[in-house]
């Protein structure tokens, strides 16, 4: 099995997908010729050719638009927002015209909206944003965030798939960072299914992206404290796995939401919300937010290591909760 | 110069009058209180709506506006679905979940608008571009108003359009106004034409009020995006006759462009070209006019008789496979 | 004491407010001439003049950019969203610009922006919604929505006078059935405070806007069942009156959030969140949320009737958590 | 036509060559991995950045671009402040919070740009508008890409300055590419000065790289702007003479453009200028360069002596007085 990076990975999954399937193809900008701001999609244009690999003008919401459009005619778009950061600007064609066009008028809007989210690289307050939160209280869209090189490439072979439109949210800070083997043979991670990265019986950590390997790591450190954590890795954020996250509070009883984003009106709001409703028997403990406090993200590298969620942080919260 | 045959040329008329004659009946149904929500009229301009969309051919796509319902008979729309969708049942198009003209049939050849203004410019690129991926040889159109070129979706739409060189067509209605608002305030053009030039695309004034002018100039339109020779901006220079929605006495508009514009009155005048053209002569069209209104008869009753939605279906299709736990605060 | 609408008390907050500080302007799309779609602002064109209140081009995303640069200038924009439904539109500029100015640059922008909010006048999905959620996320901005004629005017006075953004939601169905005795002298009612609406033992109904009548109707009803419901009206969004909300969790140890918003990324979200961090100990039965269910807003009565929040579901769910 | 004193033709090569200087230190500064992030350079276009700026009076206000440093330092910008920007440290304008040289100070005249393209047109234009109701005489000036005029937001903003008729002059900065993009596939007109047509607003096309040709015509404009005769936008041709940051090599860009361009330098051939008026001898440039050097010496000293921020003021100024709260997840 070929070592394979977490960009390398998302980057496979748009290959083989056009390959499968014509009615695949990629608009952004710069993801032609140049092969993606993050070269992303280098390759794919020489490949495939400039009919399915459109690099288009900067006008986010237009190239939605003609993406919904096109999906419309049954083609099956992925786009590439240079920056997820830049999701913004077409923030009203996602909600308002992809997330209602099945409801109003039964017709899906198969897109893909994917590109780089999250913090660590020093790019300040408009290249690092996590936006999920955003888009959390539209329905009819769909959201994921891989955090390893198998889900990267599994979830997006998934998206593109998806009958509806998905955001696909992948970590910059992970792209050449991680490396995995990866299956020789074609695979789907499934939409709305999580991971439990770590078995654990002392608390449950539930996180999705980056985060994962600050609670991977900081369960190896309190591993020898005599605290055992889970992590469980969502994967999907919209829809979630409600019941692999509750059965991981009725396993451990104990809960810490972690994610980068900012507290207030962030993602851990809908799962507290969530198990406080549905699991609030097995609960032993207050429920804990880890999370990036309520700024923009700060671009010096003092103030965004300290912005964003530690080991350290996280460690002591958890040591204060297992103590609970 | 495009030939019309006689009964194309009663075809314009035919759907001008349909058009009117239905929208008179929602006034009615609003009166009545049976029509729910908001009701525009695009009195005055069925002329633009009939005849750019009678442009079209079979398999070719327009996204309509409020104003647009000419556009949509025209497409093979029924009055009774637009009775349902005016009156919220279950037989609109939309099922009762969304409102006015908001419905789409691919077939057909139409897609339901959403309210945001302009944002229909990059989805009917889409349709085009779509097509073209799949070697689909058709043409799409769409419709906006004077106020909606302001909006930035607008003008990333139509640049999309021209940079890809696609098979669109944007009509833009200049009617006036947009609510309250006077075109003098929306932008610092006189002919909204004068926006071609910023996206490289031919641009064309047209007498929104002359169905065959507008038929002529949209027909050419389409006869080159078919041919691959791109998109084409059309202004038809028209009138809004009523207030914005039924509630808008529109008083802020001067009393005497009212009645210059009644003086063009797209069916008074067209009525004229068909006697004149000996196409149709007046007991003709007032025995039409009859037929229009017992078809509507028909049309409305079968649209009465249609039920509300089940409440029981709120939930069914938001996703094509529902997703679990959507429903679990329900009783 | 005159009695005055909900909306009417809005004017009065604009008027007085414009009377009182010439930096005081307005913007948006039939403001002027027309008085507003809803006529909120009838009248002032007339009395301040076209030159403080601007009737603009079909431009949100603008209207809201030039609204922040005349605030650095030192004026104190009030910018009205003909349907806060089109507030996607500037969604951008709004999580973007004017929630980061202060922090980056150092410039405070005092803007308000305002707009009719939620359902139940047959408005459909594109005039109908609550979008508190989609800024929820993001430092900066501050968000109010009131509940009463009172409260209407003096959190509109307070958010003109606040220094950094605030965006103000008042709810269309109240707008003409919501009648009071307003006091002649100025009052102000401060961004962050909740109130009590309802003193209660039994369990605490958490709740804004128009709901907070779905909550009083229901606590009336209940009443006669030996159910006593405490109802706190948040008013302001954010920030929140935590200490409120914690108190009242404190008193009566059961708690239902409900907000007209969607289920999914609701504003609930926010509030199970704290109080299961920051009360659980308090806490003796679930939280419950009673939202509308994950659609968009549809258009049809019996739809929309079954999809608002009702007194009738409201009263199962208490009866519920009651009986807990 | 304007005049220049001598002091102002050489005030404009000062900024030039400072703006030159300024940026080949940070390159410097960027390979000893000092610089933090990303380094936007603009080789090649200083002359539109500076002949534009240099236009503007005290009191006026500008949004510049990524490429627009040389218009900051016009405009009274330290290049301390921007090593301590592009440093990432606590003296930055900006605190360490934001990058490049989104940093304002309305005193001196220029406010920080978001990244998101197209933005600042109508943040510009509420300026001039802000100012207009407090009775201020001041012009602003804002400046977008050719990449940048795709944008909607760009389309809103120059519209409602046309509708306003505000004191705004949109600098149009046509240098041949949106990061990889070639301008023919942003858009389907040659010349960006077609779009001031859609808005009705007076339209220039200047040489970029002729810094006085740039000072003339925004003179011009800014002039006709102060005396209410309402915005202009300018085109200026120019072109980015190096990727569109650092780590890119601009492979895409035909070798023979940058030839081309190469003998167009903005800085070489204002000192033939320079010489031929007589304003400067060689040796007199040369002894102007190096007084620019020692001073960019003396700056960057106090640059690199500046500490990065503090972590403990993180929280500080999101709102003008704290949320509470807001840090109750810290350790
Ligand atoms: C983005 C957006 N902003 C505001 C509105 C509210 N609105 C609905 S129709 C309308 C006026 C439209 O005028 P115009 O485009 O000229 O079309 P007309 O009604 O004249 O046919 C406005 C402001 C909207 N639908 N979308
Ligand atoms: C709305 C938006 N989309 C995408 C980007 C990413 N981006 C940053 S600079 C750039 C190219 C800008 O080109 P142009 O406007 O021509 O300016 P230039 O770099 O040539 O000076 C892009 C696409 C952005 N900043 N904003
Ligand atoms: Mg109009
Ligand atoms: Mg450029």
């Amino acid at each position: 099995m070929p070592v394979v990076t977490y960009l390398e990975a998302i980057r496979q999954a748009l290959f083989e997908e056009m390959e499968r399937d014509p009615n695949v193809f990629l608009m952004g900008e710069d993801i032609g010729v140049y092969g993606g701001a993050f070269k992303v999609t280098e390759g794919l244009y020489e490949r495939f050719g400039k009919d399915r690999v459109i690099d288009t003008p900067i006008s986010e919401a237009a190239i939605v638009g003609a993406a919904c459009g096109a999906a419309m005619m049954g083609l099956r778009p992925v786009v590439e927002m240079q920056f997820i950061d830049f999701i913004s600007c077409a923030f009203d064609m996602l909600t308002n015209f992809a997330a209602t066009s099945r409801y109003r008028q039964n017709i899906g809007i198969p897109i893909v909206v994917r590109g780089p989210c999250g913090g660590g690289v020093r790019g300040g307050p408009f290249h690092s944003q996590n936006v999920e939160s955003f888009f959390l209280n539209t329905p009819g869209l769909k959201m994921v965030a891989p955090a390893t090189a198998y889900d990267a490439k599994g979830l997006l072979k998934a998206a593109i798939r998806d009958d509806d439109p998905v955001l696909y949210f992948e970590h910059k800070f992970l792209y050449r960072r991680i490396k995995e083997d990866l299956p020789h043979e074609e695979y789907i991670v499934p939409i709305g299914k999580a991971r439990v990265a770590r078995q654990g019986s002392t608390l449950s950590i539930i996180t999705y992206g980056a985060m994962v390997y600050t609670a991977l790591e900081t369960a190896e450190l309190l591993a020898k404290e005599g605290i055992d954590i889970e992590v469980i890795d969502l994967r999907s954020l919209l829809p979630y796995d409600e019941e692999a996250v509750l059965t991981s509070v009725a396993k451990t009883n104990k809960v810490i939401l972690l994610h980068e984003a900012t507290r207030t009106g962030g993602y851990a709001g809908e799962l507290a919300a969530t198990i406080a409703e549905k699991a609030f028997e097995y609960l032993d403990g207050p429920i804990v937010r880890v999370t990036a406090p309520d700024t923009p993200v700060p671009y010096s590298p003092p103030l965004e290591d300290y912005f964003l969620p530690s080991v350290e942080k996280l460690a002591k919260a958890a040591r204060r909760l297992a103590e609970y | 110069m495009v030939e019309l045959t006689k009964q194309q040329y009663i075809d314009l008329y035919y759907y001008m009058r349909l058009t009117r004659s239905l929208e008179e009946r929602l006034t009615i149904l609003f009166r009545q209180n049976k029509v729910i929500g908001g009701l525009y009229r695009s009195l005055g301009q069925e002329a633009t709506a009939v005849g750019t969309a009678y442009a079209l051919s079979k398999g070719d796509i327009l996204s309509p506006l409020i104003r647009d319902l000419g556009a949509m008979l025209v497409r093979g729309a029924l009055p009774r679905e637009i009775f349902m969708q005016y009156m919220a049942r279950e037989g609109g198009g939309s099922r009762g979940r969304d409102l006015n003209i908001h419905i789409a049939d691919l077939e057909r050849g139409f897609i339901g608008p959403i309210s945001h203004l302009g944002d229909m410019v990059s989805v009917t690129a889409g349709l085009a571009l779509g097509a073209r991926l799949k070697a689909k040889n058709i043409v799409t159109m769409v419709y906006v108003g004077d106020g909606a070129t302001s909006t930035g979706a607008f003008h990333e739409g139509v640049n999309l359009i021209a940079v890809l060189n696609l098979p669109t067509i944007i009509v833009m209605e200049h009617n006036g106004y947009a609510f309250s608002t006077p075109t003098e305030q929306q932008c610092a053009v006189r002919d909204l034409i004068e926006k071609a030039k910023a996206y490289g695309i031919p641009g064309y004034i047209v007498d929104g009020n002359d169905v065959v002018a507008c038929y002529e100039v949209a027909r050419q339109a389409v006869d080159r995006a078919r041919q691959g020779g791109g998109p084409t901006m059309i202004e038809a220079k028209t009138f809004r006759m009523l207030g914005h929605a039924q509630h808008d006495d529109q008083r802020y508009v001067p009393k005497d462009l009212l009645e210059y514009w009644k003086t063009k009155d797209p069916i008074d005048n067209y009525k004229r070209v068909l006697e004149q053209k000996d196409i149709l002569k007046s007991d003709e069209l007032d025995q039409l006019d009859r037929r229009i209104a017992e078809y509507l008869d028909e049309e409305l009753a079968i649209a009465e008789a249609s039920p509300f939605p089940d409440p029981a279906s709120l939930l069914e299709g938001v996703y094509k496979e529902p997703i679990r736990n959507a429903s679990s605060h329900l009783p």
